[in-house]
C-alpha cells in the first residue's frame, strides 16, 4: 500500500534489523544476562513512556498515576500465570485489558478536572490502587507476589514494544489523534469545532492504560517479584521524566527518553551513593539546556498546563501579534 | 418584517444569562432566517460575546430557549451544537497554535470522518481513504481562503490577519448552516477590513450560509449586513436595516455617537 | 464522645502540620504556578538545620525558649536563602519554558536535596532533641488530653496563615506577587522588580517550610533525609484540597486531611487511611474541581 | 553504625585487602546501599567486609584470598535481580550473599537458582525465601543467616506469656512491611494457642509520623502488653508518643528495633519496660561475640555493630566455612557444604542449618534499661 | 524628550527593527502607523525596556535608557500601556489600578483613583469585579487607567482603540487628547490611522521594521500614498 509511507517501512525495517542483531548477540552469548535484563527493562520503559505520552504529551492531560495502571497489569497477569496456569500471552493481554478498564474508571470522574487538579487526582488513584494491593492478602499484601516465572523473552518484549509504538503512533497520526492534540492545544476551540472532548480524553486514558498494563505484566514476568511499593508515585514520576526528557508530545522522544533514563540509571549503579545525585543533576541540567526535551520541537506549547507563563493571560488578551 | 417570509433558522426566545449578580443578558429574543447576514452590535460589555457563548453551548442560558433549525439547543454541549450546524470564531483568536494550518482545518472535518478509531489504529484501507478525503476537503477550503500555500506552516507563525482568516476557514470546514463571527476585523487596518468584508459576502453566497456577525467596525457592519440587532447592557434595544439603525437615536446615544 | 473529641484533637494536630507545610507550597504555587516538589525537601533541610542549631545552642547553655526561637530563626533564614538559591539556579532559567519542564526540574532538585542529605548525613533517622518539655493537659475532668505541642502547632499555623494572607492581600509586595503571578511582562511595566518579587516568594515559602521542619522535628523527634517526601506529598494534597494557591485553603485543606486520616485510623482502618484520604480528595475535587477555596476561574470565552 | 562514617565503597571495586595478585575467590554481595533500607545494607556490608578482612589476614581459604564484590540494589527487588545477574555473569562470583530484606532476596532467588550459584541471604526472615510457597519444596541453592519469622514471633509470645504473665495483647503492625506482618502472624498464633487474648490488631505504615489516633484506641483497649514488630524509626516515634499519652504497658518487638537511633528518637524514658528479640547481643560475653564486637568497633570508628552487621558477618562466615569444607570454590560443592553446616559458632550464635536451610540458633531477648539494650534471656530453639 | 537612534532589534534570528530612528518632543502626540507585523509593538517594547536593542541608543529626557531595566525606565516616567490590554485577570479593577501606581507615593493614591474614575465612570461601577471577566472594552479602559495611575511623562499606547465600540473609540481618542493637553507626551500606535492622524501632531510610518515616511500628521493624512495604503480610500 503506497500510503503506508516510506518512513513507516524504514522504521519497521530498522527495528527488525535491530531485533535480529540483538537476537544473534544474545544466542551467541556475546550479550550477557545483564545486557538482556537491561534491554527488557528498556522495552518495558518504552511502552510506559509512549503510552503516557499519549495521555500527557498528546492529549495534554497531566497524569501522575501511570504506575497504577502498570501495577494492575502486573498483578493481573502474574496471578493468572501463577495461580490459574493461564498461558503467558493471554495473561499479559488480560492484564492490559483490566488496566484499560481502570483507565476508563479513572478517566471518567477526573474529566471535570484540569491541569494540576487532574494531576493530583490521578496521583490519588495510583496510590489507591497501591493501597488496595497492599491490603489484599490474596495478592500477597506487602510482600507482593514472588516466584513469577520469567517468561518475558527478548522476542516477546520486542514484539509488544513494536506493537505499542506502531499502534499508538497510528492513533496519533489519524483524525482521532488530531482530535486529542486539538484538546491539548485549546480545549474550548476543540469542543466548539465539534470534538467530543470527554470521549477523547477517556479514549486516551484507556489506550494509555492498556499498554501500561501490558508493560506491567511483561515487567513482572521479567523480574520475578512485584510488590505494591514498586508502583508508588515515584515510579510514576520516573515515567513522566522519561516522557519530558525525550520531548513531550513526540513518540520518538518518548522512546529516546526511556532509553536515556534507563541507561543512565543502570550505569549509575556503579556509583551507588552518587547515583541519585548525578541523576538529579542531569535532570536539572537537561531541563535548563533543553527544556523541550531531547527531541522536542523548540516551539511547543502544551495547552493549559504546559502554557508558557507569558501566555497565561491570553484568556483576556484579545489578540496577539503573530 | 422581512424575515417572516423566509424559514427561520435560529430562534432565540427570551434568553437570559447572569454571572453572579451581574445580568449579562436579559430576555433577549431574536430570529434569523435562512440565508440572512445579520449584524450584532452594541457597546463593550453589552453581552454580545455572551450571546454567542449561549448559542454555542459554552454556557447554558439561565432562562429562555434557543432553537436552531427547529431543535432546541439551549444547554447542549458545544460539540453537539457544532454537529447541529452552528460554528463560530472567537473574539480572542483560538487556533490550535502548534498545529499546522492544514491540521487546524482538518480538525473541523473530524466529525464527518468515516473511519473509526479501530481502523486507524490498525491502518486498514478505510483509514487511508478517510484521511485522504479529509485532507482533500481541507485543502479545498484553504484554497478559498488563499491559505493553501501556507498549509504546512505552524498556525502561530501566521500573521495576525491570516490567523483571523484561518479561524473563519476552520469554522467553515465544520460545515455549518449558521456561522457566528466574533469581531473578525479587530486589529485589521481599513484595507484589510475591506478585503475581509468582500470575503464574508462571498462565502455567504458560495456556501449558502446564514451569518451572525459581531463587529465594532461600522464600515464593515453597515457594508454587508441585511439587518442589525443592537444590544445594550444585556437588552435588545434595536433591530433593523443598517440605515434604520444608523439613524436610531437610541443606538446613536448608546453606541454610535454623533460622528459615525 | 470523649473518645471522639480526643480523636478530633489528634486529627487537628496532624492537620495543622500538613497545613503549615501546605502554606509554603500554596504560596509558591500561587505566584509562579510551579508545583515545587522540592518544598518537602526544603522542609527536611530546615529540620536538620534546626536539629543542629538546637543541639549546639542547648550545649552552649541557653534556656529552652531562647534555643527554640534562635533555632527557628537560624533555620528559617538559612532555608530562605536556600530557597532563593534554588530558584535562581534551577527555576529561573526555565521561566519561559513550559510548566512541565519546570516540574521536572523541581523533581530533580527534590532528589538532589534528598540524596545530598543521604550522602552527608547518612540514611538513618536521627533523634531530634526535646527542646521544650511536652506537657500533657487534661481537659476539665474528662480523660481528654491535649499536648502543649499540639496547641503550639495549631497556633503557629494560624498566625502564620493570617500574616501570610495579610502580606499577599494587602501589602505592596503581596500585590506585586499576585501581579507577577498573572502576567510577568505587564507586572514589569508597572515598575515591579519581577526577579526580586519571585525571590521574596521563594524566601518566604522556604522559611515557612523550615519553620514547619523544626516544629515537626520537635513534635515527632525523628528526622532523616527522606523525611520530606510523605509530609510534602500530604501537604500538596492538602493544598489542592483547599484550592491550590489559596492561603486559607491550605489551612482548611490541611486540617480536613488530618482529621479525615485520624478518623479513619480511629475507626480501626488505619491500613486504609491513605487510600480513603485520597478517595475523599477525589470526591471533593469532582464536586469542586478547583478545591474548596479555589476560585473556579473559567477562561472567559 | 553512627552517621558520618558510612561511606560505602564503589560496588565495582574489590572490598578486600586489595590483594589481587594470585588467585582469589569472589563472593558477591547484593545489598541495599541506597534507598529505603540503606541502613540495613550498609551495616550488612560492613559486617561482611570485616569477615573477609579477618579471613584474608589469617591467610585466606584454600590458599586463596577472598574478594567481596559489593553492589547496590537500591532497595528494589527488580534491581536486586539485575545486580545478581551482574555479580554472577560479569563478576563471576561463586556465591552471593544478600539481600538484607525478604522482598529483595526474593528478587535474587530465581537468578541464583537458574545460574546454580548458592545464595546466602543476610536478613531475609520470611519462610518463603528458602521454601517455595506454592510447591512446598526447599530451594537447593538458597540459605540464610537470620532466623525466620515464626521463631522470633514465638519467642516473644512465649516471653510475654511466661515472663511478663500477660493475658491480653494488642498487636501493632507495620502493614507496609512483610517482615512486620510475618512476626505479627506468628506472635498471634502462639499467643492465642497458649491462652492469651489478642484484643485488637492495629496497623501503621512506614514513614508515618503521627500515631496518636491508633494509640488512643490502644489506650482504650488497655492491654497487658503491646507487640510492636516494626523498624526502629517508627517504633521510636510510637514509643515516645505512647508514653507521652500515658500508655504504660510493656512494648515488645523484634530485631527491627535494633539501632542506636532508637534510643535517640524515643528517649531513654520511653524505652523503659520494653523488650526486643534479637539475633545477638553485643553484650554477650561469649568469645566469638566479644571478638566480633571489638574488631567491628576497631574497623568502624567505634560504632557498635547492630544485628544486621552481625548477620552480614555471619553470612560471609557461613560461606567461608562451606568453601573450606567443600575443598574447592565450586558452586555446586559449596551448596552441598552449606546444606551440611553444623554447630558453627558465629557472632549470632552456634548455627546449624536445618532441612529448610534456616539456621537453628538461639534468640536473645533484650530489655531496655536507661535507653540501653541489656541482656535479659536467651531462648534456644 | 525621547530620541531613538539607529536601533536594531532581533527576535532570535528575526530582524524586527532595522536601523530605526525616531524622536518625540515634549508635549507632542506622535503616532506610529503601519501594517500588521511592521514592528510597532516591538518598538514600544524596546523603548520600555522589555526588549533590548542589539545596537543603537535610546535617550529619554536627555539621559540614556538604552540598557536600563523596565523598572527604572518606568520610574523615570516612561509608561507603556501594552497591546492586548494585559490586565491582571484575577485581581479586581481597583487592585489593577493600584498596581499602576506601584512606584508612586501612596499618599496621592486617593486623588489618583478619583481622577481615573472620573475619566472612566464604567470602572467605578466595576470596581470590585475581577478584571478577567470584564468585556474587551472595559479591559481596555482599565489598562489605560492603570497606565495613567503611574503619572506618565511619556505614555506609550499600543492600539488602545482595538475592539472598542465606536462611541468609545471616540472617547479614547478624546481622552488621549486630554491626557496630552494635561501635559503628558504620547506615543500612539494605531490601526485606526484615520483617527490617530486626526489627533496627532506628527507621525511615523513603519514598514517591515523601518521608518519609511515621517512628517506632520496633517500632511500625511492628506498624502495619497498613505490614503491608499492605510486609510482605505
Ligand atoms: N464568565 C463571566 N463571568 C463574569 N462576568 C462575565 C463573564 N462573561 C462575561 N461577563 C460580563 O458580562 C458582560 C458582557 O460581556 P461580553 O463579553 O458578552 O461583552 P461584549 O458585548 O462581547 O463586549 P465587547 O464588545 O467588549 O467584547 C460584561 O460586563 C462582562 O464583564
Ligand atoms: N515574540 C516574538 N518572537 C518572534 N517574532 C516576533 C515576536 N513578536 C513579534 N515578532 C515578529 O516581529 C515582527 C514585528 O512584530 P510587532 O508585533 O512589533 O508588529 P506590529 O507592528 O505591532 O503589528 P500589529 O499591528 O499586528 O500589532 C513581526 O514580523 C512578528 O512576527
Ligand atoms: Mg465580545
Ligand atoms: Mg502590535
Amino acid at each position: 500500500m503506497k500510503k503506508l509511507n516510506k518512513n513507516f517501512w524504514v522504521g519497521i525495517i530498522v527495528a527488525l534489523a535491530f531485533y535480529g542483531v540483538v537476537q544473534v548477540l544474545l544466542t551467541t552469548g556475546i550479550f550477557t544476562d545483564v545486557t538482556r535484563s537491561m534491554l527488557l527493562l528498556i522495552g518495558v520503559n518504552i511502552m510506559l513512556a509512549v503510552s503516557l505520552n499519549l495521555i500527557t504529551g498528546i492529549t495534554g492531560q497531566f497524569s501522575i498515576g501511570h504506575a497504577g495502571f502498570m501495577s494492575v497489569g502486573a498483578y493481573t497477569s502474574a496471578i493468572l500465570t501463577l495461580d490459574y496456569n493461564v498461558p503467558f500471552i493471554p495473561g499479559i493481554l488480560a492484564g492490559g485489558l483490566l488496566a484499560a478498564v481502570f483507565g476508563v474508571l479513572i478517566g471518567m470522574p477526573t474529566l471535570r478536572l484540569n491541569g494540576d487538579y487532574l494531576a493530583i487526582a490521578t496521583l490519588g488513584f495510583g496510590e489507591i490502587i497501591r493501597i488496595i494491593m497492599l491490603n489484599t492478602e490474596y495478592v500477597g499484601g506487602a510482600s507482593g507476589l514472588s516466584g513469577i516465572p520469567a517468561k518475558t523473552t527478548w522476542t516477546m518484549l520486542f514484539l509488544f514494544t513494536l506493537i505499542t509504538v506502531v499502534v499508538i503512533n497510528n492513533f496519533i497520526g489519524s483524525t482521532h489523534g488530531r482530535a486529542c492534540i486539538a484538546i491539548r492545544e485549546n480545549e474550548i476551540a476543540a469542543e466548539a469545532m465539534g470534538i467530543n472532548t470527554t470521549r477523547y480524553k477517556i479514549i486516551a486514558f484507556t489506550i494509555g492504560a492498556l499498554f501500561a498494563g501490558m508493560a506491567g505484566g511483561l515487567s513482572a514476568h521479567t523480574f520475578y517479584v512485584i510488590t505494591p511499593g514498586s508502583f508508588n508515585f515515584l515510579k510514576s514520576f520516573e515515567i513522566i521524566v522519561m516522557v519530558v526528557l525525550g520531548g513531550l508530545g513526540s513518540t520518538a522522544g518518548s522512546i529516546v527518553g526511556a532509553v536515556f533514563v534507563t541507561l543512565l540509571y543502570t550505569y549509575l549503579r556503579e556509583f551507588p551513593e552518587w547515583r541519585m545525585i548525578i541523576y538529579s543533576i542531569v535532570l536539572i541540567l537537561m531541563m535548563i539546556f533543553r527544556p523541550s526535551g531531547l527531541l522536542g520541537k523548540t516551539k511547543f506549547s502544551l495547552g493549559r498546563f504546559g502554557k508558557k507563563e507569558a501566555k497565561a493571560n491570553d484568556a483576556i488578551s484579545e489578540s496577539s501579534a503573530p | 418584517m422581512t424575515q417572516s417570509a423566509k424559514a427561520v433558522l435560529l430562534d432565540v426566545k427570551e434568553a437570559s444569562r447572569s454571572f453572579g449578580g451581574l445580568k449579562a443578558l436579559s430576555e433577549v429574543s431574536l430570529h434569523i432566517g435562512k440565508g440572512e447576514l445579520i449584524g450584532l452590535i452594541g457597546p463593550n460589555g453589552a453581552g454580545k460575546t455572551t450571546l454567542f457563548n449561549l448559542l454555542t453551548g459554552v454556557y447554558p442560558p439561565s432562562t429562555g430557549s434557543i432553537i436552531l433549525n427547529n431543535e432546541s439547543i439551549g444547554g447542549m454541549k458545544p460539540y453537539k451544537i457544532n454537529h447541529k450546524g452552528a460554528a463560530r470564531t472567537f473574539q480572542n483568536i483560538r487556533l490550535f497554535t502548534s498545529m499546522t494550518v492544514l491540521e487546524n482545518v482538518k480538525i473541523a472535518f473530524h466529525q464527518h470522518a468515516r473511519h473509526s478509531l479501530f481502523t486507524s489504529m490498525l491502518r486498514l484501507p478505510k483509514h487511508f481513504r478517510g484521511e485522504d478525503e479529509i485532507t482533500q476537503k481541507a485543502m479545498d477550503i484553504l484554497k478559498i481562503f488563499n491559505l493553501a500555500d501556507q498549509c504546512g506552516e505552524v498556525a502561530s507563525n501566521l500573521s495576525y490577519g491570516n490567523q483571523r482568516r484561518l479561524e473563519i476557514a476552520r469554522a467553515l470546514a465544520a460545515g455549518p448552516r449558521l456561522l457566528l463571527l466574533d469581531e473578525p476585523a479587530a486589529g485589521m487596518n481599513p484595507n484589510e477590513t475591506r478585503d475581509l468584508m468582500n470575503l464574508i459576502a462571498w462565502i455567504r453566497k458560495e456556501f449558502d450560509l446564514t451569518i451572525l456577525l459581531i463587529e465594532h467596525d461600522m464600515s464593515l457592519v453597515m457594508g454587508v449586513c441585511d439587518r442589525i440587532y443592537v444590544l445594550d447592557r444585556g437588552m435588545l434595544i434595536a433591530n433593523g436595516t443598517p440605515s434604520e439603525i444608523r439613524s436610531n437615536p437610541k443606538v446613536i446615544e448608546a453606541y454610535l455617537g454623533q460622528e459615525a | 464522645m470523649e473518645y471522639f473529641i480526643q480523636q478530633l484533637i489528634n486529627g487537628i494536630s496532624v492537620g495543622s502540620i500538613y497545613a503549615l507545610i501546605a502554606l509554603g507550597y500554596t504560596m509558591v504555587y500561587g505566584i509562579i504556578k510551579l508545583i515545587n516538589f522540592a518544598h518537602g525537601d526544603v522542609f527536611m533541610v530546615g529540620s536538620f538545620i534546626g536539629l543542629y542549631s538546637a543541639k549546639y545552642l542547648a550545649n552552649a547553655g541557653f534556656s529552652p525558649v531562647v534555643v527554640l526561637v534562635l533555632s527557628l530563626v537560624i533555620s528559617m533564614t538559612i532555608s530562605g536563602l536556600l530557597g532563593i538559591t534554588i530558584e535562581r539556579l534551577a527555576y529561573k532559567p526555565l521561566r519561559k519554558s513550559t510548566r512541565i519542564a519546570a516540574l521536572i526540574t523541581a523533581i530533580g532538585v527534590s532528589f538532589l536535596l534528598e540524596y545530598t542529605g543521604v550522602l552527608i548525613l547518612g540514611p538513618q533517622a536521627q533523634g531530634f532533641p526535646d527542646i521544650m518539655d511536652k506537657k500533657q493537659y487534661t481537659l476539665f475532668g474528662t480523660s481528654i488530653q491535649v499536648e502543649s505541642n499540639q496547641v503550639m502547632i495549631l497556633l503557629t499555623t494560624i498566625i502564620l496563615m493570617v500574616i501570610l494572607q495579610y502580606i499577599v492581600r494587602y501589602t505592596k509586595t503581596g500585590k506585586a506577587m499576585r501581579a507577577v503571578s498573572f502576567d510577568v511582562e505587564a507586572a514589569r511595566l508597572m515598575g515591579i522588580n519581577v526577579d526580586r518579587t519571585i525571590s521574596a516568594t521563594f524566601a518566604i515559602g522556604s522559611a515557612l517550610a523550615a519553620a514547619a521542619g523544626v516544629i515537626f522535628g520537635m513534635t515527632y523527634n525523628s528526622v532523616d533525609p527522606l523525611m520530606g517526601v510523605m509530609p510534602g506529598l500530604k501537604a500538596f494534597v492538602a493544598a489542592v484540597l483547599g484550592g491550590i494557591g489559596s492561603i486559607p485553603g491550605a489551612l482548611v485543606g490541611g486540617l480536613l486531611l488530618g482529621t479525615v486520616e485520624t478518623e479513619i485510623s480511629s475507626l480501626g482502618f488505619s491500613s486504609w487511611r491513605d487510600g480513603v484520604a485520597f478517595a475523599v480528595l477525589i470526591l471533593i475535587l469532582i464536586f469542586k474541581p478547583s478545591g474548596l477555596f479555589g476560585k473556579n476561574v473559567r477562561e472567559k470565552v | 553504625s553512627g552517621c558520618g562514617n558510612n561511606k560505602t565503597e564503589n560496588s565495582g571495586n574489590s572490598a578486600s585487602g586489595g590483594n589481587t595478585a594470585g588467585d582469589t575467590i569472589k563472593i558477591g554481595a547484593d545489598l541495599e546501599l541506597t534507598g529505603g533500607q540503606a541502613s540495613f545494607g550498609d551495616s550488612a556490608s560492613k559486617g561482611a567486609k570485616l569477615a573477609v578482612q579477618q579471613i584474608n589476614d589469617a591467610g585466606g581459604i584454600l590458599g586463596k584470598k577472598l574478594e567481596l564484590v559489593v553492589a547496590d540494589n537500591a532497595s528494589k527487588s527488580e534491581e536486586a535481580t539485575q545486580v545478581a545477574q551482574k555479580l554472577i555473569t560479569t563478576d563471576k562470583a561463586v556465591t552471593i550473599i544478600g539481600a538484607s530484606t525478604s522482598t529483595n532476596t526474593l528478587g535474587i532467588v530465581p537468578v541464583a537458582t537458574e545460574k546454580e550459584i548458592p545464595l546466602v541471604s543476610v536478613g531475609a526472615t520470611n519462610p518463603k525465601v528458602t521454601v517455595d510457597e506454592r510447591t512446598g519444596k526447599v530451594n537447593d541453592w538458597v540459605f540464610r543467616a537470620a532466623f525466620i519469622d515464626p521463631f522470633q514471633g514465638q519467642v516473644m509470645a512465649n516471653f510475654a506469656l511466661d515472663s511478663l504473665k500477660a493475658k491480653t495483647a494488642v498487636i501493632y503492625t507495620d502493614t507496609s512491611s512483610d517482615y512486620s506482618k510475618g512476626l505479627q502472624k506468628f506472635f498471634e498464633e502462639t499467643f492465642k494457642s497458649k491462652g492469651g487474648e489478642v484484643l485488637s490488631q492495629e496497623s501503621y505504615q512506614q514513614k508515618d509520623s503521627d500515631f496518636k489516633a491508633v494509640l488512643t484506641r490502644i489506650k482504650a483497649a488497655n492491654p497487658d502488653v503491646i507487640y510492636l514488630p516494626g523498624y526502629y524509626e517508627e517504633v521510636g516515634k510510637i514509643l515516645k508518643q505512647a508514653r507521652g499519652m500515658g500508655i504504660t504497658a510493656p512494648f515488645l518487638g523484634g530485631d527491627g528495633w535494633d539501632s542506636p537511633q532508637l534510643a535517640e528518637i524515643a528517649g531513654a524514658d520511653a524505652l523503659n519496660d520494653t523488650y526486643m528479640s534479637n539475633h545477638y547481643s553485643p553484650e554477650d560475653t561469649a568469645a566469638e561475640v566479644t571478638s566480633f564486637v571489638d574488631a567491628y568497633k576497631a574497623a568502624n570508628g567505634g560504632a557498635v555493630p547492630d544485628g544486621m552487621a552481625a548477620l552480614g558477618y555471619d553470612a560471609l562466615k557461613l560461606v567461608a566455612d562451606a568453601i573450606t569444607r567443600a575443598g574447592e570454590a565450586d558452586p555446586a560443592k559449596i551448596k552441598d557444604a552449606l546444606a551440611a553446616t553444623k554447630d558453627l559458632q558465629l557472632a549470632t550464635g552456634k548455627i546449624t542449618l536445618n532441612e529448610t536451610h534456616d539456621p537453628v540458633k538461639a534468640a536473645v531477648v533484650l530489655k531496655f534499661v536507661g535507653g540501653k539494650q541489656t541482656f535479659e534471656t536467651k531462648v534456644n530453639p | 524628550m525621547l530620541k531613538v537612534q539607529g536601533i536594531n532589534v532581533y527576535y532570535g534570528a528575526i530582524h524586527a527593527l532595522k536601523d530605526l530612528s525616531i524622536e518625540v518632543k515634549q508635549g507632542e502626540i506622535v503616532t506610529l502607523i503601519g501594517a500588521n507585523g511592521a514592528g510597532k509593538s516591538t518598538l514600544l517594547k524596546t523603548l520600555s525596556g522589555l526588549l533590548k536593542p542589539k545596537t543603537g541608543s535610546i535617550e529619554f529626557l536627555d539621559k540614556s535608557i538604552t540598557n536600563q531595566s523596565v523598572q527604572s525606565v518606568v520610574k523615570q516616567g516612561l509608561i507603556h500601556c501594552p497591546e492586548g490590554r494585559r490586565v491582571f485577570a484575577n485581581m479586581s479593577v481597583e487592585e489593577n489600578l493600584e498596581l499602576g501606581a506601584y512606584l508612586q507615593n501612596p499618599s496621592s493614591l486617593a486623588a489618583d483613583f478619583e481622577r481615573i474614575y472620573n475619566t472612566f465612570p464604567r470602572l467605578l461601577e466595576r470596581k470590585k469585579q475581577q478584571a478577567g471577566t470584564l468585556s474587551g472594552g472595559e479591559q481596555q479602559m482599565l489598562a489605560m487607567g492603570r497606565a495613567l495611575m503611574g503619572h506618565p511623562k511619556l505614555l506609550l499606547l499600543d492600539e488602545p482603540s482595538m475592539g472598542l465600540a465606536p462611541l468609545l473609540v471616540q472617547d479614547i481618542f478624546t481622552i488621549v487628547k486630554e491626557v496630552n493637553a494635561a501635559g503628558t507626551t504620547v506615543l500612539l500606535v494605531e490601526q485606526n490611522a484615520h483617527q490617530a492622524l486626526k489627533i496627532a501632531h506628527r507621525a511615523y510610518v513603519l514598514e517591515t521594521g523601518r521608518v519609511v515616511l515621517e512628517g506632520g500628521a496633517k500632511e500625511l493624512a492628506d498624502s495619497e500614498e498613505i490614503k491608499m495604503a492605510y486609510l482605505g480610500h
